[in-house]
C-alpha cells in the first residue's frame, strides 16, 4: 500500500500577494500535502484566497502576483521549472478544471477538439484519433447524443453537460492529480449530485477541490482544509472535521448550514488590504476571543487534525 | 482622487484641456496686441512680437491666443451636438428596440456610408461662411460612431432587472431614461464626449487648410492655412507654421487622453 | 443563412439607393452655377461679353436649366447604365478619370492597409498580452499621439523636414517625367515614400489600439488561462485561442477599411499632390463638377454597404454564436 | 516574440515593394493610339508604363556633323508651368495647352501683340487697315503645313474667318461682311463698322488663328472633342506626346512653319507642377529653363528665396493685373464723393501694397491704371496714405461721431456700417487679406464696416450683390490679359444698349460710359490713348474707384544654357518671338 500513500504534491510556506492600485495579500503561509488517491477538498467563504492558492501552484497567475514559499509535484520543485518543462506537467500530470458555468472553454472551438487537445499535446496522438478518444471520455460521463454534441460550440451546452465535458478535458491526457475550481457554481441540487459522482466514479485519480459547497465538499473529498482570510485555519479527513470542528469559524459555518439549523454568526471577513496583520483573523467574530489571540496562532497538530487557534496550544 | 492620481495620462489631459480653456477665457486680457491691427508684415520673433507678424503685420501670439476660442469653441460646441443626437438616437434605439432600432440603425448606417469629409465640403458651400455651419457641417457627420456605441451600453442597461422593474411599476418613460439609464452612461458621455471635440478639431484643422474654413475668423487652421499659402515654409518662417501644428496637435491628444484613459479608469 | 442573406442584400441596395438620392439632392442643389466652373471664371465672362449663345448651349447641353425632376430620371437612367456621363473639367467620361485616380489612390491604400493591419496586429498583441508591460508602456503612448495628430499637420511637418529640408524625397507629384521601364517604378516608389509612410502610421496606430485592447481584454477571459493549463506550450495558446477570439472584431474592422480603399485620403493626396481619389473627389465638389461628384458619392456608398456586408459574413464564419442567431444550426 | 517581430519586419519591406510596383504592372493599359489622320503619328495618350518614342516624321536632324554658320539651336526647351496638362483642344484656352498658344506655340494665330503692346503679324505676313477702318488687306506665309502633314490652303483661311464669326460667333467679327482671297497668299476682310482696329486688338490671344477646314468643318460642339486630331495646328511645333500621370507635353519642331525667320528650338517639353513653391525648387535644380503661366506671376513671397540664386534670372518687370476698390456709389454714403475722396486717405496703401506683393509693391496713382498698361497717364496725382487728412476731410464732410459709439455718422444722423465685398473667386487668399486691410484701414478712421462673408463662399450670391449695386465697396482684380480693355471695365455700371454681359461697376456715369467704348473701338492709337487719359482723370476727380498697388511681376528663367531671352513686361520669357529668337550657349 505504500504506493498509494506516496506524497504527490507538497506545498511549504506559500504566500501569494498583489501589488496593483492596493495591496492584497490573497494566501499567507499555506503548507499542504496531498498523497497519491487523496480527494482534498479546500473550503471557505469566497474571497478567502482558495482558487488563487491552486493557480499558484500551477503558475497560472498574472505576472503582477508576488508568489513566495515552494510546491513541489513528486520531486521536481514547481517554482524552480522553466517555462517548457511546467508545460510538460500541466495539463499531463496536473490538469486544471475550472468551473462549469463561467466560458471556461473557447466559444470559438468545438468542444471535442477542446477535450482532445491535451491528448493532441501530450500523447503525440492525431487529431481523428484524438476527437475520437474524446467522445468515448464524453459517453463516460453520460452527456449523451456524444457524437453530435462533440461537433458542437461550449454555447450550445447547459451548465452541468460543460462542467462534465471539462471534467473529462482535465483527465483526457490521463493526469494524475486534478484541480478543481469551484465545480458546483452555478448549477442546481440534480446536477450537484451528477458531478459529485462524475468525481467518484474517477478512480486512482488524486483530487484537490476548491468549493465553498459544504455539502458537495462531504461527498466527495476524503480530506477537507479549511481556509479564512487567505490563511488555512484547520485540516482534517473528512468525517473527522464534520464531525468534530476544532476552530471556531468551522463550527460556525457548520452551524450555518441548513441541516444544522441556520445559525448565523454576524459580521465579516476581514478586507484583503488588512489580511496581512497580525492576530487570529477570526478574532474579531470569535466568541471565545482573548487577549493571546492578538498573536498569530501556529497551527497545532492533534494527531493529524490540524487547527490554528490558541484554545489548542 | 486616488483614481486620477493614478491615471496619469488622464490628469495631463485635463491639464492641457484646463489651460486652453483659461486661455480662451481670458484671451483679451493675455493677449498683448488686438490681432486684427495691422503692422509691419513678416517681423521675426522679438520682445514686442513674441511669434513675429504675419503678412498682414498682426502679431501672430495675440492671433494664437484668440485662435483658442474659436478652435475650442467649435470643437466642444460640435461636440455637444454629436454627443446629444448620439445620445438621444442611442436611448430611443436601445430603449424601445424593435422598429425603432432598426430604423434608427439603418439611418446610423446611411450616414456612415456618405463620405464625411465630402460631405462636409458640400455643406461648407451650402451654408453662410461663419463658425456655426463650420460646427454644423462637422457633426452632421460625426454623430455616428458616439450613437452605435451608447445603442449598445443602452441596450445592455435595458436588459438589467432593476429596468424592467421599474417598467413593471408603471414608471413613466421619460423617467427611467434620464433617472436610471443616463447616470450609467455617465463614464462613455464624457469619453465620447472628448473624443468627438479631437475628432472635430482634427477635422476643422484639415477643412482650414484646404482653404475652406472660415475666412473672417481666426482660428488655428486659419493661421496654418495662410503660412503656408505665404509659401512659410520656404522662407523658413517656422515661428508662422510651427505654433499652430504644435497647439492643434496638443488641443487634440489633450481631450483624446481624457476620452481613451477614461475608458481605460471605467473597465 | 439565405433569408439572412438576402435580407441583408436587399438593405445593402435600398441604402446604395437612398444615398444616390441624398447625393444628388446635395449636389444638384449646391449654390454656385456650374458652369463657370466648367469653363474657368475668366474665360465665362469673356464669353458672357463676347459669345453668350454659347454659354446657353453648353447650358442646354448639361441640361443644368431642366428641373430637378428630370434631371434625376436621367441620372438614375444613367447610373443603372453605367454611363456616368463627362466630367466637367476634362471632358473626358468619368470613368476614364476614375480609372486613373483609382489606379493611383490603389498604389497607396492597398499597401497600407496590408502593411498596418499585419504590423497594427503584431505589435497589438505583443503589447496585449503583458498589458502594463514595458513594451506596452512605451507603444501605447506613442500610438496614441500618432492616433491623434491630425494628418495635414504629420504630412506638413514630414514634407518640411524630408522634402525641403534633408531632399530625400520628391517635394510633391506622383513621378518624374521622361522615364520608363524598371526607372519609372521607381521614381514612383521614391515619390510614394512619404505618403505611403504617413497612411502606414495613421492606420497602424488605428489598428495597433484595437488589437491591444481586444487582447488584453480577451486574455483576462477564463478559456484562456483553462488553454494555459493544458500546458499546450504558449504559442497554440496564443494563436489557436487568443488570436482566433481577437479577430472577430478586428476582422470587422479590417472589412470597414476595405470599404474605404477607393476612396483614398483627401488630405494626404492634396498635401502631396498626389492625383488619386481623394483629390478627384475634392476638385469635384469645390468645381461643382455634378458628373464626377455623384459618381464619387455613389463609389463610396457602394464600398462602404459592400464591406458592411463584407463584415457580417466574414464575423458569422468566424464565430459560431451570430451563425446560430442566424439560424443555420440546428 | 523577437522572432516574430524580425519575420514581420522582413516582410513588411517587401509587400511595401510588391504592392508598389504590383500596383505598376496590374493596371497598364495601352490605349491604342487613336487618330484620324495615317500620315503623321498623331499625338499618342502616353501609356503609363513608359513614353515610347514614335518615329520620328522626317529624317532625323543632321545633329552629327557640325551645323552650319546658323544660330545653335536649343535641344530641348523646358517649360515650367502650374497650369495642368490635361486637355489639348486648339479652341479653347483651357490648361498649359490652350495658354500656350497664345505664344503661337502649335497654332498659327495671324498676329501677336509684341513687348510694348503693338500688333505684329505672325501668320500673316503683312497687313494693311483702311483709313475708315473697315478693311484690311493681308498676306500670310506660304508653305505653310498642318501637323498632319496637309499644306495649309486658302480654302483654310476663308474657312477660318467663317468659321468664328458663324460657329464661335466671336463678337468683333460680327460685322464681317465679306472674305475676298485677292490672289496665292493675299486675302481682305471688309467689315460693315469699322471693327478691324476693335476686332484685332480683342481678339490677339483669343484663338484667333487658322482652322483646320477638313478637321473643323461642321464641328459645332467644339470644345468637347478630346481626340488627337483636336490638338493640330500650323504652329512652329506639333505636339507628339504628353503623359497625364507625370503632368507633362512635349512638342516637336515643324522647320516648315517658320513665321518669323528660323525656328531656332528644336522640341519644347512643357512640364506642369503642383505649385509655385515645387516649380521654383525644380527651376532651382536646372530642370526647368523658364517659367510661363498665364496672368500669374511668381508670388512675391516665394521669390526672395531665390533671389542671388547663380545662373537664375528672376525675370522681373512691371505688372500689368492690379487689384481694384470700387465705392458703392448708388447708395449713401458712397454716393457723396466727399465721402469717397476721404476715404482715399484713409487705406493703408503700404500693407496693401504688402499683401499683394511684397516688398516689391508699391503706392498706386489716382487714375487707375498701372504704368505698364498702354495710355497711362504719368500726370496723375499719387493715393496717399494720411489718416488724419481722411479725419478732417470726413470732418468737414459732416460725417461725425454724433452718438459718442466711437463709429462716425452720415451727416443726417443715421449710422454707417459699410460692407466690404471681396470678389468671389476659387483663391480667396488675398482678397479676404485685402478685405481685412480695408475693414482695418476703416475703423481706423472711425468708420465702422464688416466683410461680407455670405458672398465670399458663394459664386451666386457674390454676383447678385455686385450685379444690383447691393455693396459699399467691392474688391475686384484685373488680370494682366485685360490690360487692353483696362481695369474700368470693372466699373460700368451699365452696358451700351445691345450688349449683354457682366456688369458691377456702381458709378452711373454718361461721360465713363462714352469714353470707355470710345477708347476700346478706337480705330486708331491716337483715339485710344485719348479717351483712356480722359477716364484716367474722371477717375481722379470722381473717386469712383482705385488700384491699391502697382505690382512687380517675376517670370524667372535660367541662363545657364540659354540666352538671348526676352523678357517682356509682365508676360516673361516664354512669348510668340522666343521659338526664333533663343539661342543654346
Amino acid at each position: 500500500m505504500e504506493e498509494t500513500h506516496e506524497i504527490l504534491l507538497r506545498v511549504e510556506d506559500l504566500s501569494v500577494s498583489f501589488e496593483g492600485k492596493n495591496f492584497v495579500q490573497a494566501v499567507e503561509h499555506v503548507s499542504l500535502e496531498v498523497r497519491a488517491g487523496d480527494r482534498l477538498c479546500i473550503i471557505g467563504e469566497t474571497g478567502s484566497g482558495k482558487s488563487i492558492l491552486l493557480l499558484a501552484i500551477l503558475r497560472l497567475l498574472s505576472p503582477t502576483a508576488k508568489v513566495s514559499g515552494k510546491a513541489f509535484y513528486r520531486d521536481k520543485d514547481l517554482f524552480a521549472l522553466t517555462e517548457k518543462q511546467l508545460d510538460a506537467i500541466r495539463g499531463s500530470r496536473i490538469s486544471y478544471v475550472p468551473q462549469g458555468s463561467g466560458n471556461g472553454m473557447n466559444p470559438l472551438l468545438k468542444v471535442g477538439f477542446q477535450v482532445a487537445e491535451p491528448m493532441i499535446a501530450h500523447r503525440g496522438m492525431k487529431r481523428k484519433e484524438a476527437e475520437s478518444r474524446a467522445v468515448e471520455l464524453l459517453k463516460s460521463f453520460r452527456l449523451d447524443r456524444e457524437e453530435t454534441i462533440a461537433k458542437q460550440y461550449p454555447f450550445t451546452y447547459s451548465g452541468g453537460m460543460r462542467q462534465r465535458a471539462l471534467i473529462a478535458m482535465g483527465i483526457s491526457a490521463g493526469a494524475e492529480v486534478l484541480f478543481a475550481d469551484e465545480p458546483t457554481k452555478g448549477l442546481d441540487e440534480t446536477r450537484v449530485k451528477l458531478t459529485a459522482e462524475a468525481f467518484n466514479a474517477l478512480e486512482g485519480k488524486t483530487l484537490v477541490c476548491v468549493t465553498h459547497d459544504l455539502g458537495f465538499a462531504r461527498s466527495v473529498s476524503s480530506r477537507v482544509s479549511v481556509m479564512y482570510a487567505a490563511n488555512q485555519v484547520e485540516a482534517a479527513s473528512t468525517e473527522e472535521l464534520f464531525r468534530n470542528p476544532l476552530h471556531p469559524y468551522t463550527r460556525d459555518m457548520l452551524a450555518a448550514m441548513p441541516e444544522n439549523g441556520l445559525h448565523f454568526r454576524p459580521g465579516y471577513a476581514p478586507a484583503h488590504s488588512d489580511a496581512g496583520t497580525a492576530g487570529c483573523k477570526y478574532a474579531l467574530r470569535c466568541d471565545r476571543c482573548s487577549e493571546k489571540c492578538r498573536e498569530t496562532p501556529p497551527l497545532f497538530d492533534l494527531g493529524g487534525h490540524q487547527v490554528r487557534c490558541w484554545q489548542y496550544a | 482622487m486616488t483614481k486620477l492620481r493614478h491615471n496619469k495620462a488622464m490628469l495631463a489631459g485635463l491639464i492641457i484641456i484646463a489651460f486652453f480653456v483659461l486661455v480662451a477665457l481670458f484671451a483679451d486680457l493675455i493677449s498683448p496686441y488686438d490681432p486684427s491691427a495691422l503692422g509691419v508684415a513678416y517681423q521675426k520673433p522679438s520682445a514686442e512680437h513674441l511669434l513675429g507678424t504675419n503678412d498682414l503685420g498682426q502679431d501672430i501670439f495675440s492671433e494664437m491666443i484668440y485662435g483658442v476660442r474659436v478652435s475650442l469653441f467649435l470643437g466642444i460646441f460640435s461636440a455637444l451636438i454629436v454627443t446629444f443626437v448620439g445620445s438621444v438616437f442611442a436611448l430611443i434605439a436601445g430603449y424601445y428596440g424593435g422598429a425603432a432600432d432598426r430604423v434608427i440603425c439603418a439611418v446610423t448606417d446611411i450616414a456612415m456610408a456618405v463620405p464625411s469629409l465630402p460631405l462636409t465640403l458640400l455643406l461648407i458651400a451650402y451654408l453662410k461662411s461663419g463658425v456655426f455651419s463650420l460646427v454644423l457641417a462637422i457633426s452632421i457627420t460625426a454623430w455616428t460612431g458616439t450613437a452605435r456605441i451608447l445603442r449598445s451600453r443602452v441596450r445592455q442597461i435595458c436588459q438589467l432587472p432593476y429596468i424592467k422593474i421599474e417598467k413593471t411599476l408603471g414608471v413613466r418613460t421619460p423617467v427611467i431614461l434620464f433617472k436610471h439609464v443616463l447616470p450609467n452612461l455617465k463614464d462613455i458621455l464624457l469619453t465620447r464626449m472628448a473624443l468627438s471635440v479631437s475628432g472635430a478639431m482634427m477635422t476643422e484643422s484639415g477643412l482650414s487648410f484646404l482653404g475652406l474654413g472660415t475666412y473672417g475668423q481666426k482660428s488655428w487652421g486659419n493661421i496654418l492655412h495662410f503660412a503656408f499659402f505665404r509659401n512659410s515654409i520656404l522662407r523658413g518662417q517656422v515661428w508662422w507654421y510651427l505654433p499652430p501644428i504644435i497647439c492643434i496637435c496638443i488641443a487634440v491628444m489633450g481631450f483624446m487622453l481624457v476620452g481613451y484613459y477614461g475608458q481605460q479608469k471605467k473597465d | 443563412m439565405l433569408l439572412h442573406v438576402t435580407k441583408k442584400v436587399v438593405i445593402a441596395v435600398l441604402t446604395i439607393w437612398l444615398i444616390i438620392t441624398i447625393s444628388f439632392t446635395l449636389v444638384h442643389t449646391m449654390p454656385g452655377d456650374p458652369i463657370i466652373f466648367l469653363i474657368g471664371e475668366e474665360e465665362y465672362y469673356y464669353l458672357m461679353d463676347n459669345d453668350p449663345a454659347y454659354l446657353e448651349m453648353l447650358i442646354e447641353k448639361y441640361g443644368l436649366n431642366d428641373d430637378l425632376g428630370t434631371q434625376y430620371a436621367r441620372y438614375m437612367k444613367s447610373v443603372l447604365t453605367l454611363d456616368f456621363g463627362e466630367s466637367y473639367s476634362n471632358h473626358k467620361p468619368v470613368l476614364e478619370n476614375f480609372a486613373s485616380a483609382a489606379k493611383w489612390t490603389l498604389r497607396l491604400s492597398v499597401p497600407t492597409l496590408v502593411v498596418a493591419c499585419f504590423l497594427g496586429a503584431v505589435l497589438g498583441i505583443h503589447a496585449g498580452i503583458h498589458p502594463g508591460g514595458r513594451f506596452d508602456r512605451i507603444t501605447t503612448p506613442v500610438f496614441l499621439v500618432l492616433n491623434t495628430i491630425p494628418s495635414n499637420c504629420l504630412s506638413l511637418l514630414l514634407l518640411i523636414l524630408l522634402a525641403y529640408k534633408l531632399k530625400w524625397v520628391p517635394i510633391n507629384g506622383m513621378v518624374s517625367p521622361g522615364l520608363e521601364g524598371a526607372a519609372r517604378t521607381a521614381s514612383i516608389l521614391r515619390h510614394m515614400a512619404l505618403p505611403l509612410f504617413i497612411l502606414i502610421v495613421f492606420r497602424t496606430s488605428g489598428d495597433f489600439m484595437l488589437m491591444k485592447s481586444t487582447v488584453s481584454q480577451i486574455r483576462s477571459e477564463e478559456y484562456v488561462l483553462t488553454a494555459r493549463s493544458k500546458g499546450i506550450g504558449r504559442r497554440k495558446v496564443l494563436f489557436r485561442h487568443v488570436l482566433k477570439n481577437a479577430m472577430v472584431p478586428y476582422s470587422t474592422s479590417l472589412c470597414m477599411q476595405l470599404g474605404s480603399l477607393l476612396s483614398g485620403s483627401m488630405i494626404v493626396e492634396v498635401v502631396f499632390g498626389w492625383k488619386g481619389m481623394g483629390q478627384m473627389m475634392y476638385t469635384a465638389v469645390s468645381n461643382r463638377d455634378f458628373a464626377t461628384a455623384q459618381f464619387c458619392f455613389l463609389l463610396s456608398a457602394v464600398c462602404v454597404v459592400l464591406s458592411n456586408l463584407l463584415g457580417d459574413i466574414v464575423n458569422a464564419a468566424i464565430d459560431p454564436r451570430i451563425r446560430r442567431e442566424v439560424g443555420t444550426d440546428d | 516574440m523577437k522572432r516574430i517581430l524580425a519575420l514581420t519586419l522582413a516582410l513588411l519591406l517587401c509587400l511595401a515593394l510588391f504592392a508598389g510596383c504590383g500596383g505598376e504592372t496590374k493596371t497598364n493599359p495601352t490605349p491604342a493610339p487613336g487618330g484620324t489622320n495615317t500620315a503623321a503619328p498623331a499625338p499618342t495618350q502616353q501609356p503609363s508604363g513608359g513614353q515610347e518614342t514614335p518615329a520620328p516624321t522626317q529624317a532625323p536632324a543632321p545633329t552629327a556633323e557640325p551645323a552650319p554658320a546658323g544660330p545653335k539651336h536649343v535641344a530641348n526647351l523646358i517649360v515650367g508651368t502650374t497650369a495642368a496638362n490635361n486637355t489639348f483642344n486648339m479652341t479653347g484656352q483651357k490648361d498649359a495647352f490652350g495658354r500656350m498658344n497664345y505664344n503661337g506655340l502649335t497654332q498659327g494665330n495671324f498676329f501677336y501683340r509684341d513687348e510694348n503692346g503693338d500688333i505684329q503679324p505672325y501668320f500673316c505676313k503683312s497687313y494693311e487697315i483702311s483709313d475708315d477702318g473697315t478693311v484690311l488687306d493681308f498676306t500670310w506665309h506660304e508653305g505653310a503645313i498642318w501637323h498632319d502633314g496637309q499644306p495649309v490652303t486658302a480654302d483654310d483661311i476663308v474657312f477660318s474667318f467663317e468659321y468664328m464669326r458663324d460657329v464661335k460667333k466671336v463678337g468683333s467679327l460680327s460685322n464681317l461682311t465679306k472674305i475676298e482671297i485677292l490672289g496665292d497668299n493675299v486675302g481682305r476682310l471688309t467689315f460693315s463698322h469699322p471693327d478691324v482696329y476693335y476686332w484685332m486688338n480683342t481678339s490677339v490671344m483669343n484663338t484667333s488663328c487658322v482652322y483646320a477646314k477638313h478637321i473643323w468643318e461642321g464641328v459645332t460642339d467644339y470644345s468637347n472633342v478630346t481626340g488627337p486630331e483636336a490638338a493640330i495646328g500650323c504652329g512652329p511645333f506639333k505636339l507628339v506626346s504628353y503623359d497625364l500621370d507625370s503632368q507633362t507635353s512635349v512638342y516637336e519642331v515643324v522647320p516648315e512653319n517658320d513665321f518669323l525667320g528660323e525656328i531656332t528650338v528644336d522640341k519644347v517639353t512643357v512640364q506642369s507642377y503642383a505649385d509655385q513653391a515645387s516649380l521654383m525648387m525644380a527651376m532651382a535644380n536646372g530642370e526647368c529653363d523658364a517659367y510661363y503661366t498665364y496672368a500669374s506671376p511668381i508670388d512675391a513671397t516665394l521669390i526672395d528665396t531665390f533671389a542671388g540664386m547663380p545662373d537664375l534670372d528672376l525675370g522681373e518687370s512691371p505688372f500689368a493685373g492690379s487689384y481694384q476698390m470700387l465705392f458703392g456709389c448708388s447708395r449713401a454714403p458712397g454716393d457723396d464723393v466727399n465721402f469717397r475722396q476721404a476715404i482715399a486717405y484713409a487705406i493703408d496703401y503700404p500693407t496693401a501694397a504688402a499683401t499683394i506683393n511684397g516688398v516689391y509693391g508699391q503706392p498706386a496713382n489716382r487714375g487707375v491704371l498701372n504704368p505698364s498698361i498702354k495710355g497711362f497717364d504719368g500726370s496723375i496725382g499719387m493715393l496717399e496714405y494720411n489718416p488724419e487728412t481722411a479725419k478732417s476731410m470726413l470732418e468737414a464732410a459732416g460725417y461725425k461721431d454724433t452718438d459718442g459709439d466711437g463709429w462716425r455718422e452720415a451727416p443726417d444722423g443715421s449710422a454707417i456700417d459699410l460692407s466690404v465685398i471681396p470678389q468671389y473667386s476659387s483663391n480667396m487668399e488675398v482678397r479676404s487679406r485685402l478685405g481685412e486691410t480695408v475693414v482695418a484701414s476703416l475703423k481706423g478712421v472711425g468708420v465702422n464696416c464688416h466683410i461680407d462673408e455670405e458672398a465670399i463662399t458663394n459664386s451666386e450670391i457674390w454676383e447678385d450683390k455686385v450685379t444690383k449695386e447691393d455693396y459699399d465697396i467691392s474688391i475686384t482684380f484685373c488680370t494682366s490679359g485685360m490690360s487692353y480693355s483696362t481695369p474700368f471695365r470693372y466699373m460700368l455700371a451699365e452696358l451700351r444698349e445691345g450688349d449683354s454681359g457682366w456688369h458691377w461697376g456702381s458709378y452711373h456715369s454718361q461721360e465713363l460710359k462714352d469714353w470707355y467704348y470710345a477708347m476700346t473701338e478706337a480705330i486708331n492709337d491716337e483715339a485710344y490713348l485719348e479717351n483712356s487719359r480722359k477716364l484716367q482723370h474722371l477717375a481722379d476727380e470722381e473717386m469712383f474707384a482705385l488700384t491699391f498697388a502697382w505690382q512687380t511681376s517675376f517670370f524667372p528663367f535660367r541662363t545657364d544654357k540659354i540666352e538671348n531671352w526676352g523678357n517682356w513686361k509682365s508676360w516673361g520669357v516664354i512669348n510668340s518671338e522666343t521659338w526664333f529668337r533663343i539661342t543654346a550657349k
